[in-house]
C-alpha cells in the first residue's frame, strides 16, 4: 500500500521531458518533488504562474507570489507571469500536457466528482472544472477507498460532478488503473497488495488481463 | 480629465446600495485592501460582488460578509471562510460558483466587447443546468454570458495618472479582466507616477480602461498559506 | 466651401476633454492637428497603441513605431502598447469615444461605403468594419460630392457597405449634417455655401429646419 | 527539451507544401523577416498565409506572392501590393478578406481554447453572407470561427530559451495572437537569452505557447510611410 509521497513519486514516472504540467492541490502538489532527474518539466500554476518553483526559504515569503493553494512559492529561470484569462486559455487550448488532480469519485467511464458534497460541504470548484473539460491528460491521484473502506472508484458517481469522460488514469494507493473505453484496467499493484483486494475495493467494471505486475519506483 | 483621487473614500464615492461590484485578487493576492475597507466604511449593502473568492473570516471580501453586506456572491472558490459558509448554508447569502475560467473570461468577454463566449468547463456538471450548449469539431462547450458591472475595484503594483496599470508577479490574476469590464474601473496602486514614468511596453492594463486611480494608504499584503522550504533541501 | 484642413478644422471641434479618438486615414488624420487648447485628447491607433503623439524628427523615425497607416509616429506622456486584440476588443466594449473615418458613400439611415470598388479596387476593409460596427459615436470626414459631382449622400449606398445604421455625423467639405432617423438633418453651412446648394448636392432626404447658421471656426 | 535552433532554415525544415501558416506582423513592422526569407528559399508552394496584410512588391509576404508561393490569401487589408491585386484580378490567387478585429480575435480565440467568438463586424455587409448571426441586447452579432493553423510564425524583440517573448512597441500587434494559435510556433527574435533574463512580470507570450525559437541573422525593417514633421512644429 503506497502513501500519500508514493502515489506522488509513481505518477512522476508518468512526465516526460518538455512537459508543461498543471498539479493540484493535496497530493498532486507532491509530485513536483519527484519530478526524474534529466528532464525538463514546467509546472503551471492556474492562478497565472508558469515556471513555479519549491516553496521559499523562511524570510523569503513573497506576498505576491502564491500558487493555486494559496502558498507562497518561488519561481524558477524562464517562468512568466500572465492573467487568469489567458491561464485558463493555454488550458484550453491543450497547451498543458498533463493535469493531475485530487478526486472524491471517478467512475468507470471516466466521470470525475470533487467539489461537492451536498449539505454538506460547498467550497466551489476552483479550476477543476476548467482542467478537466480541457486537459489532454489527466491523471487522479486519491486514495483507492474513502475513510469508510467504500471505493471511490465506482459504476457511477454519487456525488455531483466536475467533469465527464475525462480521467485517463487513476494512481492510488492500492494500484495503477487506466480508464478505458469499457471500464478500470489494472495496469500494475502497490507493493504488497493482491490483484483480490483491489478487485474487492473497486465497485466500478475492474478489467484485469494477464498477469499484474508490481510498480517499480 | 483628472483620473486621480485623494484616497478609497472619493473614489469610491458613488457606489450606493445594491450594486454589482467586481474585486480582483486570488485569495488574498491582488486584493484591492483599500477599496474593500472603504466599502466596509461606506456600509453600502445589498452589494452583489463578483470575485474569484470571497476573503477569510477577518480580511478581504470577509469584512463585508461579517458586516452582512452581500446580498449575492459570484465566485469560484470560497473553501476559506467559514462566516461564509454559514451564510450560504442559513440562505442568507445568494450564491453562484462557477468555474474559475469561466468566471475569467467572462470578465475579458465584457472588456473585449464579446457578449458571450463558449468554454467546455461544467458541461455534463449542474454548472451546465439551463445554459445553452453547443457541439464544435465533436465536442460539447457552454455558452457563457459577458458580466455586466457597474463598478470594477482592482489592484495594481504602479499605475500612472493616465490611468495604466502594471500588476506584480501573480497578483495579477484577475485584476487586469475586471479592470476592463467595470462600467466604471477603479484602481488602487502601490505606486502613482506621473504620465510618462511607466514604460508604455510593460504596461498591463491601458488607461482607456480606468476610470479613477489612486494611490492605497496602506498594505498589509496578508499571507493565506505561508509553507516555507528547509534551507537544506 | 472648406478645404480638408477646415474640415478637420471643424471636427476637432467636436472633442471633449478625456476623449479617446480612433483617427482614419487621410483626413480624419489631419484632426489631430487642431485638438483645442486645454483639453486632453488620447490617440487610439488600432495596430496597438494608446497616446499617439506627431510625427518624428527627421532622423528619429523608429520602424517598429507605426500608426495604422503605416506612417512612422512618436508617442505621448503615458501611452500603452498592446496587441490587435486587445486593441478592438477596446473599440467593441465601447471605450473608445469617437471614431473619425473616410467615406465613398453615406445613406440618409446612416450606412456607410469605404473599402470596395467592385471590379475595381480590392484593397480590404482593414479594421473600418469594426471600427463602425463599434464605436458610439462616428463622425465622417468626406468630399459632398465626387470628382464626377455626383452626391456621396445618398438614399442608399451603391457600393458594398462597411457597416450598417452607424454614422451620426458627416463633415463634408459644404455642410455638417447629422443622421437622424428621418434623413439627413442640416445642422451649418460651410462659409459663403448656400442651402440650395447643399439641398442640390444631397442625393439623400436632407432635413432643413429655420436658419442654418454658417460654421463658426 | 531544447527549443533553440540556429537559424529560420533549421527551424523551419517541415514547412511542406500546402501547409496553413499565419504570419505575424501590421504593414511590414513587426513582421517575421527570416522565416519568410526561408519560405522563399524552401520554395514550398500551395500555402495558406493568414495575415493582417500582404507585404509589398518586393519585400515582406509580397516575395511569396512574386515567386507564386501562394494558394489563398486570408487578410483584412492588402492596399499596398500590386502584384496582389493582379494575382487576385486574375483569379491566380484564392483571397479572403475579413475585417481586422476579427483577423486578431480568431486568433486569439485558437490560443484561448475557444471554437468560436461573436462579433458586430461586418454585419450587414458582404462579410456577413454565409455566417450565423445571433442578437444579444438587441445588437446583431457575427459568429466566427478560431483558426486553425498548422505554423504560427512570429517576430520578438527578445526571447529567451524557454520560448518566453517580448515584443517592441507597435511590434507587438498580431504576434502575441498567432503565437498562441499555431499547432507549431516558430518565433524569431532579435536578441536571445537564457532562461532568467528576462523579468517574468514583462513575458508578452508565455514559452508555453512557442516551440521552436532563433534568433534572426539579419533586420532591415522597411519603413512603408517614412513621415516626418519639422523640428519647428
Amino acid at each position: 500500500m503506497l502513501d500519500k509521497n508514493q502515489i506522488a513519486q509513481r505518477i512522476a514516472k508518468e512526465l516526460k521531458d518538455g512537459y508543461y504540467v498543471n498539479l493540484g492541490i493535496g497530493i498532486p502538489t507532491l509530485v513536483a518533488n519527484f519530478i526524474p532527474e534529466g528532464i525538463t518539466v514546467t509546472l503551471q500554476s492556474e492562478n497565472g504562474l508558469l515556471g513555479m518553483g519549491p516553496f521559499p526559504l523562511a524570510g523569503e515569503e513573497d506576498p505576491d507570489l502564491i500558487n493555486a493553494g494559496k502558498q507562497t512559492i518561488t519561481t524558477l529561470p524562464g517562468s512568466a507571469f500572465f492573467d487568469s484569462a489567458m491561464s485558463f486559455g493555454m488550458i484550453r487550448a491543450g497547451k498543458v500536457d498533463l493535469t493531475v488532480l485530487g478526486a472524491m469519485e471517478v467512475s468507470e467511464n471516466g466521470d470525475i466528482a470533487s467539489w461537492k458534497i451536498p449539505g454538506k460541504m460547498v467550497k466551489g470548484m476552483g479550476g477543476a472544472m476548467d482542467l478537466v473539460a480541457s486537459a489532454k491528460n489527466i491523471i487522479v491521484a486519491m486514495m483507492h477507498t474513502n475513510p469508510k473502506g467504500e471505493s471511490k472508484l465506482l459504476k457511477k458517481c454519487n456525488l455531483p460532478l466536475t467533469g465527464i469522460k475525462c480521467v485517463k488514469k487513476i494512481v492510488s494507493n492500492l494500484a495503477v488503473i487506466e480508464v478505458t473505453d469499457n471500464g478500470f484496467r489494472l495496469l500494475e499493484r502497490a507493493p504488497g497488495v493482491t490483484v483480490e483486494e483491489i478487485q474487492n475495493k473497486t465497485e466500478g467494471k475492474l478489467i484485469v488481463e494477464g498477469d499484474i505486475p508490481e510498480m517499480i519506483f | 480629465m483628472n483620473k486621480v483621487f485623494k484616497d478609497a473614500g472619493e473614489a469610491l464615492h458613488d457606489i450606493s446600495d445594491g450594486k454589482i461590484i467586481m474585486l480582483g485578487g486570488f485569495g488574498l493576492c491582488g486584493i484591492p485592501e483599500n477599496c474593500i475597507a472603504a466599502l466596509v466604511k461606506k456600509e453600502v449593502k445589498e452589494l452583489t460582488c463578483i470575485s474569484n473568492n470571497a476573503g477569510v473570516d477577518d480580511f478581504g471580501i470577509g469584512l463585508l460578509l461579517k458586516k452582512k453586506q452581500l446580498k449575492k456572491m459570484i465566485a469560484s472558490y470560497v473553501g476559506e471562510n467559514a462566516e461564509f459558509e454559514r451564510q450560504l448554508l442559513t440562505g442568507e447569502l445568494e450564491v453562484e460558483l462557477i468555474p474559475q475560467g469561466t468566471l475569467a473570461t467572462r470578465c475579458m468577454a465584457s472588456g473585449y466587447g464579446m457578449p458571450a463566449i463558449f468554454t467546455p468547463a461544467g458541461v455534463g456538471t449542474e454548472v451546465a443546468e439551463g445554459k445553452e450548449s453547443r457541439v464544435f469539431n465533436g465536442k460539447e462547450y457552454l455558452m457563457e454570458y459577458a458580466f455586466d458591472a457597474d463598478f470594477a475595484l482592482v489592484k495594481a503594483w504602479k499605475g500612472d495618472t493616465a490611468g495604466n496599470l502594471i500588476y506584480k508577479e501573480t497578483a495579477r490574476n484577475f485584476n487586469p479582466l475586471m479592470a476592463m469590464a467595470g462600467k466604471i474601473t477603479i484602481a488602487e496602486v502601490e505606486e502613482l507616477v506621473e504620465a510618462g514614468q511607466l514604460n508604455p511596453n510593460e504596461i498591463h492594463t491601458p488607461g482607456i480602461y480606468v476610470h479613477r486611480i489612486f494611490k492605497g494608504s496602506v498594505y498589509e499584503k496578508r499571507i493565506e498559506q505561508r509553507t516555507i522550504r528547509q534551507s537544506a533541501h
